[in-house]
């Protein structure tokens, strides 16, 4: 496999940066990490993840649909759709680009979202194999395994060297830019570094959860549950599951007039907010229990429903770390699953 | 902040039906001038101005915002401008605590009477915030005319 | 302490004087406690949790507890007890449906302040002696108690209990804290230094309603951030200005109502130090219109509800001395 | 780059008629003429006035108009009083089709029709009813029942005067609510007026209105031996998209947007009971 010497790393990022927009996960205080874009100087986060998802990249928290003139009864549409810039995205983690695949069974299924896959097409997904999973992790029950990340390419690290491995045609050509920076590898250290990271998995204190009693044949099961009054008891109701969620997708399309046209964007929006569903005669989701609900019955039941059987979680962990009351998919599929 | 040449502010004015607004027409009655940047917005009484109001004449393009109500113990409703002063003192203060320059607001108390007051204050208050140029700290982006 | 809360709970249960009780159940791990009302000794015996990490303040919960029938118990901080009197005063809480056991408050720890010393796959975190023994999958670590304190502790401004109808443990004292360094700090910086400061932190912000959800002062039935008919409803911030409205708006909202409580900056997900937008307020209100603590009773009017006819003007923020 | 279909097209708005004290009738066509796009009958659109907001409605004409498109719109809410409020000539933005549509040219083929609607529920199913008239031979025997609160409520009350009662070919039963004066016709709820006039079991069913209107005359039909399987209804939801990505029309697994919002009772049967 072809490698490069850490030492030499970031030269290789100020090469990539100097034709091409990059983004590389760094730290904006301990503890948390966050995608930024690249500018010579700026260091890889030690830490395993980002505290929001990559999922910005292709699916932004807003972005604008179209503009709209009005002058008296007339209405102006524009497009102000632009073709985007190429961009790479380098150091994710084998869960937000497993989660890249789940947005895609979304956005780029008929009618293809085109403000999607403008960005999709654009970009680079440059992933990091994991060494150091934390307690929180499960993504290898949804069949994931961190040490082999995917995307267009995959990253390995020995310790010593990164390791580069291409898996898609767009991926081939991104190591081909960069060859003059690679040489071959003896890969046995890496192998043995793969071993002890999927060791560690399997100790991790979630490494039992499976999926196993959860799919699109448990709609009536699960959704009459007498658990989810509990479960949700506590719900704040707030966003924070949602926003961090590199698989949620939900959407806003809202209006904004900014005195001189209208903007009409599109948001990320929250399944667990009261008024998601609220209409002017009602609201078919009153209390928190049903949004609560919604959420997981659509991540555990109705996406495998409709998609083959692939769940809408990834196992990231990001939910299990930031809810405010530490409710959580972990939590709701070991209750549904207690007889 | 660097001044435009030829910059002319958008102030917007809030003021109370009872004392200022009839202030503001005193002075329009006496042919005393004030800039024509000033838009007024009457409201019932001064305290009827929700902070809300105020953030989103800045989201709108207001480069500069002033209350003006009853002189205190003067208010049509007995108290609304001893609220209205609590609310607004601590509303500009947290203002200039993130950062926005505390000239961009101000409070003045104007009575049916005071014509002449009226015009200086606006006079004052534009040139105020001219010299401190357009708002950019408590702008919406998506607001400004290209 | 947990020991004597369970005893009492399921005392309490027994004898029919409360119907539910309101606490912290046990999580996953060791740090990911969820609020959570108990009805039987069973579910107490194998849930009911109080330790380091319940730092969650409860007393929100009983606005809709109390909306049901019967009694419930709930377990008070120090802290806690000043949201539930601000609560009862604001007549959201029907006192008389609640039961109150002040027990001990923190100093809680925070987990985010563990993992960001870089500690990860965390198994159990143990206080030996005001030091914390971690055990993780990486081996044990070891790090000083103080530095994993919840900022909302490391500034505590009472140990006092404000109201309870019982004690577990001692009663403490209202403490002369150090709450408002951080705002004096700013205060003194100039204004582009606080506009840096504040962009800074607030672009940060998601929009995840998060401080707004948890704050026991925003208990409104429809907040005007939702409100479609407001103008000003938005889910994202969808330029600087809107995350600067929210939080304008939301701190003023709560203005004179909160009682520093801190839930806010706990529960933010981007570490955004949100109670110092709420501490200004206090600290102004405290400078401009005397000492005021909401929550301390259940009688005084709030400073914004209330005036004198020599306040001072709002020239008084004009005439500080940085700009 | 392709057209997205959350780009929205312009309507102009030729004529608005008002239909009864809260539901008027919106005439759109293209800016150059013509209709925006074609659709079948059941299916929705989106319209907005930008900065107003934007929702999902019914189009009440029938695809064989090949002049102009309809949408009947009860005054119910903040786009809904922006829209009444309208003059002719108001252009707005408009996108679709969306959602599925009755089967006309499937299950529906050569059978007898019971259309059962309640006020603003009418709006749906003239689409279908139109479509049936102007292709009679496909269907069999054709019957309308019809009921609102009282006859200032019937929407396109001129119209079932006019044509549908004119026509030979299909049987109205209108009903109100109420005794009112100048009513000659039948007074009492839907639900029960279905049962009174005990359709026969080998007609496939139609039905729209208040959810509370469906459930009963669901009911009725079961007593008078219908079977769920020839029942189709059709339903709303909040929606955003249209296209079954914003995620919050789902009833189950099912966007209403898009996997509806027609559905057979059986079908709907299968769905968790959140709507």
């Amino acid at each position: 496999m072809q490698k490069i010497s850490k030492a030499k790393l970031y030269e290789l990022f100020d090469d990539i940066a100097s034709k091409q927009t990059l983004y590389i996960p760094t730290d904006r205080e301990a503890g948390a990490a966050e995608y930024r874009k690249y500018e010579s100087g700026m260091k890889l986060t030690k830490e395993l993840n980002t505290v929001r998802s990559a999922k910005d990249f292709f699916f932004p928290q807003t972005e604008n649909l179209a503009e709209f003139k009005i002058d008296g009864k007339n209405i102006e549409v524009r497009d102000i759709r632009e073709e985007c810039e190429d961009f790479v995205i380098f150091g994710v983690r084998a869960c937000d680009a497993k989660s890249f695949t789940i947005l895609d069974k979304v956005f780029l299924c008929e009618p293809v979202d085109s403000f999607y896959k403008n960005r999709r097409d654009h970009g680079t997904v440059v992933t990091m194999a994991c060494k150091r999973p934390a307690e929180t992790c499960f993504c290898k029950t949804f069949g994931i395994d961190p040490t082999v990340p995917g995307g267009d390419v995959s990253c390995f690290d020995d310790g010593e060297s990164i390791f580069f491995l291409a898996n898609t045609d767009k991926g081939e050509k991104f190591v081909e830019s960069i060859s003059s920076f690679l040489e071959d590898g003896d890969t046995d250290k890496l192998m043995e570094v793969q071993t002890r990271a999927r060791e560690i998995m399997g100790r991790l204190p979630l490494a039992k959860l499976s999926t196993e009693n959860f799919g699109g044949d448990k709609l009536n099961e699960y959704f009459n549950s007498d658990k989810w009054a509990e479960l949700s008891e506590a719900c704040l109701g707030c966003g924070t599951c949602t926003f961090v969620c590199p698989t949620c997708q939900c959407y806003d399309i809202k209006d904004f007039n900014t005195g001189h046209g209208i903007k009409r964007f599109r948001c990320w929006d929250s399944c667990m907010y009261s008024d998601f569903t609220k209409m002017a005669h009602g609201n078919p989701r009153l209390t928190q229990l049903e949004r609560f609900r919604q959420r997981f019955m659509h991540k555990l039941v109705y996406f495998p429903a409709n998609n083959d059987g692939e769940f809408g979680c990834v196992g990231c962990g990001r939910c299990l770390a930031k809810c405010p009351i530490s409710m959580n998919i972990v939590k709701v599929m070991k209750a549904l699953e207690a007889k | 902040m660097q001044v435009k040449e030829n910059f002319e502010p958008v102030i917007v004015a809030f003021c109370c039906n009872w004392c200022s607004y009839a202030g503001a027409d005193l002075s329009g009655t006496n042919r005393l001038n004030y800039p024509t940047n000033v838009k007024i917005i009457r409201v019932p009484c001064s305290c009827r101005v929700n902070p809300m109001f105020i953030l989103r004449a800045f989201q709108k393009g207001a480069d500069g915002v002033i209350i003006c109500g009853c002189h205190p113990g003067d208010c049509h409703y007995t108290s609304g401008n001893y609220f209205t002063r609590r609310r607004i003192t601590l509303l500009y203060s947290m203002l200039d605590f993130l950062g926005i320059e505390r000239n961009r607001t101000r409070l003045e108390w104007v009575s049916a009477a005071e014509g002449a007051k009226f015009a200086a204050t606006m006079q004052q208050f534009t040139e105020d915030v001219k010299a401190l140029g357009p708002n950019r700290r408590l702008e919406d982006l998506r607001c400004r005319k290209q | 302490m947990q020991e004597a809360m369970i005893k009492r709970a399921k005392e309490l249960l027994a004898d029919g004087s409360v119907d539910r009780v309101i606490g912290w159940k046990r999580g996953e791990f060791t740090y990911d406690i969820t609020p959570a009302v108990f009805t039987s000794a069973e579910e107490i015996d194998s849930d009911f949790v109080c330790d380091d990490f319940t730092a969650a303040n409860v007393s929100k919960y009983l606005v809709k507890e109390t909306q049901k029938e019967g009694k419930v118990l709930a377990f008070l901080k120090p802290c806690d007890t000043y949201s539930f009197n601000q609560l009862v005063k604001e007549h959201r809480i029907d006192r008389e449906k609640v039961y109150v056991i002040g027990i001990e408050g923190g100093p809680k720890l925070d987990i985010e302040k563990i993992k960001a010393k870089g500690i990860t796959g965390i198994l159990s975190v143990k206080n030996e002696d005001y030091t914390l023994r971690i055990e993780t999958i990486y081996g044990t670590q070891t790090m000083p108690f103080y530095e994993a304190v919840l900022d909302k502790c490391a500034s505590c401004k009472s140990k006092k209990h404000v109201v309870f109808d019982e004690l577990i443990g001692e009663d403490g004292d209202v403490l002369d804290s150090n709450r408002f360094e951080m705002v004096e700090k700013l205060e003194n910086m100039t204004s582009q230094e606080r506009f840096d400061f504040w962009r800074d932190q607030l672009s940060k912000c998601i929009r995840c309603n998060a401080c707004r959800n948890v704050c026991p002062a925003c208990t409104c039935e429809n907040c005007v951030f939702d409100n479609p008919k407001s103008g000003i409803d938005n889910k994202a911030p969808a330029d600087s200005f809107e995350e600067n409205m929210f939080h304008i708006i939301r701190a003023f909202h709560v203005a004179g109502r909160c009682t520093d409580c801190g839930e806010c900056s706990r529960v933010c997900p981007q570490h955004i130090p949100l109670h110092l937008l709420n501490r200004k307020f206090i600290k102004d209100i405290n400078e401009l219109y005397g000492e005021y603590q909401a929550g301390a009773d259940t009688t005084s009017r709030a400073p914004l509800t209330d005036y004198t006819k020599d306040d001072c003007e709002p020239s008084v923020v004009h005439e500080r001395g940085v700009e | 780059m392709n057209n997205d279909t959350l780009i929205p097209k312009i309507g102009v708005v030729t004529d608005i008629r008002q239909d009864t004290p809260d539901v008027k009738t919106f005439r759109v066509i293209a800016p150059e003429g013509g209709k925006v796009f074609e659709h079948m009958p059941g299916q929705c659109a989106m319209l907005s006035i930008p900065g107003v907001g934007e929702a999902m409605f019914s189009i009440t004409s029938s695809p064989t108009n090949k002049e102009f498109m309809e949408f009947s719109i009860k005054k119910c809410g903040c786009l809904t009083e922006w829209l009444h409020a309208m003059e002719v000539g108001q252009q707005i933005t408009i996108r679709g089709p969306y959602g599925n549509a009755f089967p006309v040219e499937g299950d529906l083929k050569g059978k007898d029709l019971l259309f059962i609607a309640g006020g603003i529920g009418l709006a749906p199913l003239r689409s279908v009813i139109n479509y049936v008239r102007d292709n009679r031979a496909n269907y069999g025997d054709v019957q309308v029942i019809y009921g609102s609160r009282s006859k200032d409520d019937l929407v396109d009350y001129q119209e079932i005067i006019d044509e549908w009662m004119a026509d030979p070919n299909i049987e109205v039963n209108l009903t109100i609510d109420n005794p009112q004066e100048g009513w000659d016709g039948h007074v009492g709820f839907v639900p029960n007026y279905v049962k009174e006039l005990a359709p026969s079991t080998s007609k496939t069913v139609l039905v729209c209105g208040p959810p509370i209107m469906i459930k009963f005359t669901l009911a009725g039909l079961k007593e008078l031996g219908f079977k769920e399987t020839q029942v189709y209804t059709t339903m709303e939801l909040r929606m955003k998209c249209g296209v079954g990505k914003c995620g919050r029309c789902n009833i189950g697994n099912k966007y209403v947007c898009k996997d509806g919002p027609v559905f057979r009772f059986d079908q709907l049967g299968e769905l968790p009971d959140e709507y």
